[in-house]
């Protein structure tokens, strides 16, 4: 059985938004910028995007959406583009410690050239609190950036409560929507966002391009120079049939939100009671299903097994996942996610992301249980560490025994042997 | 699975999915448990040796599947060695063996030839009379 | 007839380059930072299409291509990486006057942050002397870029002896190759180029990807923060279809290139013979037909008329071209090239820039010409300002005639009538 | 040509390709020459004049499809009218005339609306004993 379930990563595109984008490589091949009917009939077809994308999020207008190639360009424009064009007014922005890279790499930047940052701190459920965001605000803060729904831990801010502080402050509030675009409601008027970044991959929608709305009350200047495209903020030639798509997928994913997000919410409830149930020692990280949690993710830490192995194993089972995982990444560093909410590096270790989709069944779910409990079997046989815990050697985060030495002193005891 | 996609080759695959050696000795004449700070791995060599040579060595990993696979080959190549060669023994036959592993993994293959190097250093501790090669660290 | 003589604005993507796209929309959509099947799968498609972009370039090794999203963003990386990488070393750019306004514009935005920027001026035909490049080094140079070809006017600039000055200095030279990658042959090695940028929708490959090549001489830093994507040089999702069919269309490009070029050089001889037999007071801008203009480019001013004007008319008549006349542009301001050529004001209001590609036709290129002359002598029937040079009002640039002032001049004796 | 895909709607398309009034009139009673700096463009327009009414106007037009269009326009708007009426004329009864025009061209409206006044005025300067509109400027 074949069951993707990392749907944060990637989603197919759906047929018909294949088929609309179809025309525009091979016939419909102008470039917008130009005047004859070639450029001003993929003109038509962007404006009729843009309004898609606005109607996705309730926006006003259609002129307060941009196109740019990705959630990441999107983020670092808001970021980088507000906090330019607001340099003279101040040089300090509040950002949450469990923002995306992105975000959090775009900060760091701004920071090498002047800037003063703030990180607000998240509570062990990866929620950030108002009044933190509100206590961390300056005279001379420019930007509050806050995402709607993290990334790895699934954890939905209370973004409505913070636009009213930042709209009662004016200072712009930019919510990066990525996580949430499509699959929850997003209404930029009543989170009181003056920016909110998303992209069309997210909900089958094409990869190559990335949304940035923007209202009037925010000013914003360019960060990739050139032409005088998207209203003088994007220079660079559109991907006119990736907007094309990414507009119908935002009309249908707008459609079909409340079935899709019904449809994960039974299926991340069937998933998670069977992987408690079925293997000791997991641990849920973020908020428990329900009005805090987007219905898509799961993310879940199975002690005294790494990460990647679980992966492996899964991939060889045909079930697709991601992994937070520091042997995962490239950079070996544990997810600065996981270390915000405070959880146990040896918890932030054995991390796996599974990601619902709207073609996901039940019975894909029940393999999935059956081949993850098989899998956590194998390798805990495999550890020395599962062997160390049964034998009071080392003890168990998610369910103390009371005996024996915690697996952090453990491994910090054995990697003392020898430097490397 | 189609097999033509893995994050690693058909051998490091082999390894990790059908770990030769995996397990412990029960009176294990030389055990070694050492972990990666970096990423936080740890690996255990447990080794029978008799009359200076490596007869079985059987290993334990909480590791990724490079660890787990690097410590299935080494457990492999070290058992009929002597002491004195499996003292010399480098995590780049390790490496070999297996085809090779991506750059950011070879620490992995590091961490066995630690494991297997404690494992034999247990082992002269326990066995002060055991002639000790030159080249132990 | 339908003619498309705007090539140098969109190409359509080939055929055989969309079919080669299709599968990584629907079955491979797969994030390749994915560590399982799906993610692994794309992965070894991304090599494949680095490949063939290092071939077409004659990189040494595929690790020095990097994938963005267009080439706006590959000038802004390849002139802002380099700038911020040796911020320590100097803070001092040479760049051309005639760059494209992706090239110009990040300069001018360095420039905001300190940055100073020498700007070499082009001779009447555009063309660069490399002696003034080296002349405008100074000991604080940490980046010199030059265009191949110019998108405007088609000269080609003698690269391979400003890189031979560059090389000996040891400066970083950047080559804008958007203008020329597909009909030109590129050896970024014979260059003596450290970075090189161009994109795949300038040779019928699709929108949405950009490359840049940089070989290890010269240090470069992210622009777009986030993820650790294209070797920690460009964040963000990569746009998989684009970036496959990208790299099969630099493929077809590199095998098809010396009959396109030949193709088009037959077609541009016989375009401008065309027009200059049938039309008076026309002059091409930039160098001859020859040697050092790129066979798919003529510009051409026609004198007492505008742009704009000669632009509608041929897209009625099916005829797509493109203009650089002031009244064209959002800016009202004439092309940055246009001035650096020192062209007439009045010659550069009358600008059109027409573009060849491969499937034009010898019986498109003789109906654009007789279309184009009916054309010109209906808009010099309305042009006031033709009848004043038959009158001897006014005198002709293109062709002096001796009678009258110059049209700059009436134009500003009318001009200066009324203020608004 | 597909009629879909146009940069200006159809009136003002059809005005740039029919234009009405094109042309000089020979001994016209008024004419006006201006030119736009920012853009370059120049309008010509000349009038004749007959008991205080446009009988006749004409125009020639260096410019864009916009100031072709709105010359055309502004002639056929002002044929008929009284001097006095005619001074009053503004840029935006082009512009309504022609349906809108893009933003960045309201320019030419007020180019053809400046062409007209000029023309004007040399009729007035033509003839100081016509009565001058307590609005001229
Ligand atoms: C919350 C969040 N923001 C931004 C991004 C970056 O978006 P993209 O991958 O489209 O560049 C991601 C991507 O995973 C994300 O999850
Ligand atoms: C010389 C040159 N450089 C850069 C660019 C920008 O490339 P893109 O349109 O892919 O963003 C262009 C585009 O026309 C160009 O002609």
């Amino acid at each position: 059985m074949n069951v993707f379930l990392d749907h944060q990563s990637a989603t197919p595109l759906l047929p018909e938004v294949f088929e609309a984008m179809k025309p525009f490589f091979l016939e419909a091949f102008g470039n917008p910028s130009s005047l004859h009917q070639h450029g001003l009939r993929v003109r038509d077809a962007l404006t009729k995007a843009r309004r898609q994308m606005a109607q996705l999020i309730n926006a006003e207008s259609e002129e307060e959406i941009f196109f740019t190639s990705d959630g990441t360009e999107s983020a670092n424009l808001a970021v980088k583009g507000v906090a330019y064009a607001n340099e003279r007014k101040g040089k300090h922005l509040v950002v949450s410690a469990t923002e995306h890279p992105s975000v959090i790499n775009s900060v760091e930047f701004l920071e090498k050239q002047g800037w003063q940052c703030s990180r607000v701190p998240v509570d062990a459920f990866g929620r950030i609190k108002p009044s933190d965001v509100e206590a961390a605000i300056t005279p001379q803060t420019t930007l509050v950036a806050v995402h709607h729904v993290n990334h790895d831990i699934g954890a939905i801010q209370p973004i409505a409560q913070i636009g009213r502080l930042t709209g009662e402050k004016g200072i712009p509030l930019y919510v990066d929507c990525e996580s949430s675009a499509g699959w929850l409601p997003i209404d930029v008027q009543a989170m009181g966002a003056n920016l909110v970044s998303f992209s069309p991959h997210r909900f089958y929608g094409p990869k190559g391009v990335g949304v940035l709305y923007r209202n009037r009350r925010a000013r914003i200047v360019s960060i990739l120079h050139g032409g005088v495209q998207e209203g003088g903020r994007r220079a660079g030639t559109e991907n006119v049939p990736a907007i094309v798509g990414g507009g119908l997928a935002a009309e249908i994913a707008g459609a079909q939100m409340s079935q899709r997000a019904a449809h994960a919410a039974r299926l991340q409830e069937r998933l998670w009671d069977g992987l408690k149930s079925r293997i000791p020692y997991i641990k849920l990280n973020g908020p428990e299903p329900g009005p805090d949690r987007i219905p898509t993710n799961l993310n879940i830490s199975t002690e005294f097994i790494e990460g990647e192995g679980q992966l492996l194993s899964l991939d060889i089972a045909g079930i697709a996942v991601a992994s937070g995982s520091s042997c995962v990444s490239k950079s070996l560093k544990i997810s600065h996610v996981l270390a915000a909410i405070g959880l146990d590096h040896a918890l932030a270790q054995g991390n796996l992301i599974l990601t619902l989709g709207k073609d996901n069944t039940e019975a894909e779910i029940d393999y999935v249980v059956d081949s993850f409990a098989r899998i956590v079997t194998k390798l805990r046989a495999m550890s020395p560490m599962w062997d160390e815990f049964e034998k009071g050697i080392i003890d168990s985060v998610i369910a103390p025994t009371g005996r024996g030495k915690s697996f952090s002193a453990h491994a910090a005891d054995v990697s003392g042997k020898r430097a490397h | 699975m189609s097999d033509a996609y893995t994050l690693y080759n058909k051998t490091v695959m082999d390894h990790f999915m059908n770990p030769r050696n995996m397990g412990d000795i029960k009176d294990a004449d030389g055990v070694g448990e050492v972990g990666a700070a970096a990423c936080g791995d740890i690996m255990k060599i447990s080794l029978k040796i008799k009359e200076g040579r490596i007869e079985d060595a059987r290993f334990k990993t909480f590791g990724c599947g490079s660890a787990i696979a690097s410590s299935s080959m080494a457990t492999e190549l070290i058992k009929g060695r002597t002491i004195e060669e499996a003292f010399k023994f480098s995590n780049q036959e390790v490496v070999d063996a297996l085809g090779g592993l991506p750059p950011v993994k070879i620490h992995c293959s590091v961490l066995a030839e630690e494991a297997l190097k404690a494992a034999l250093e247990d082992y002269v501790k326990k066995n002060p009379e055991a002639p000790l090669p030159a080249t132990a660290s």
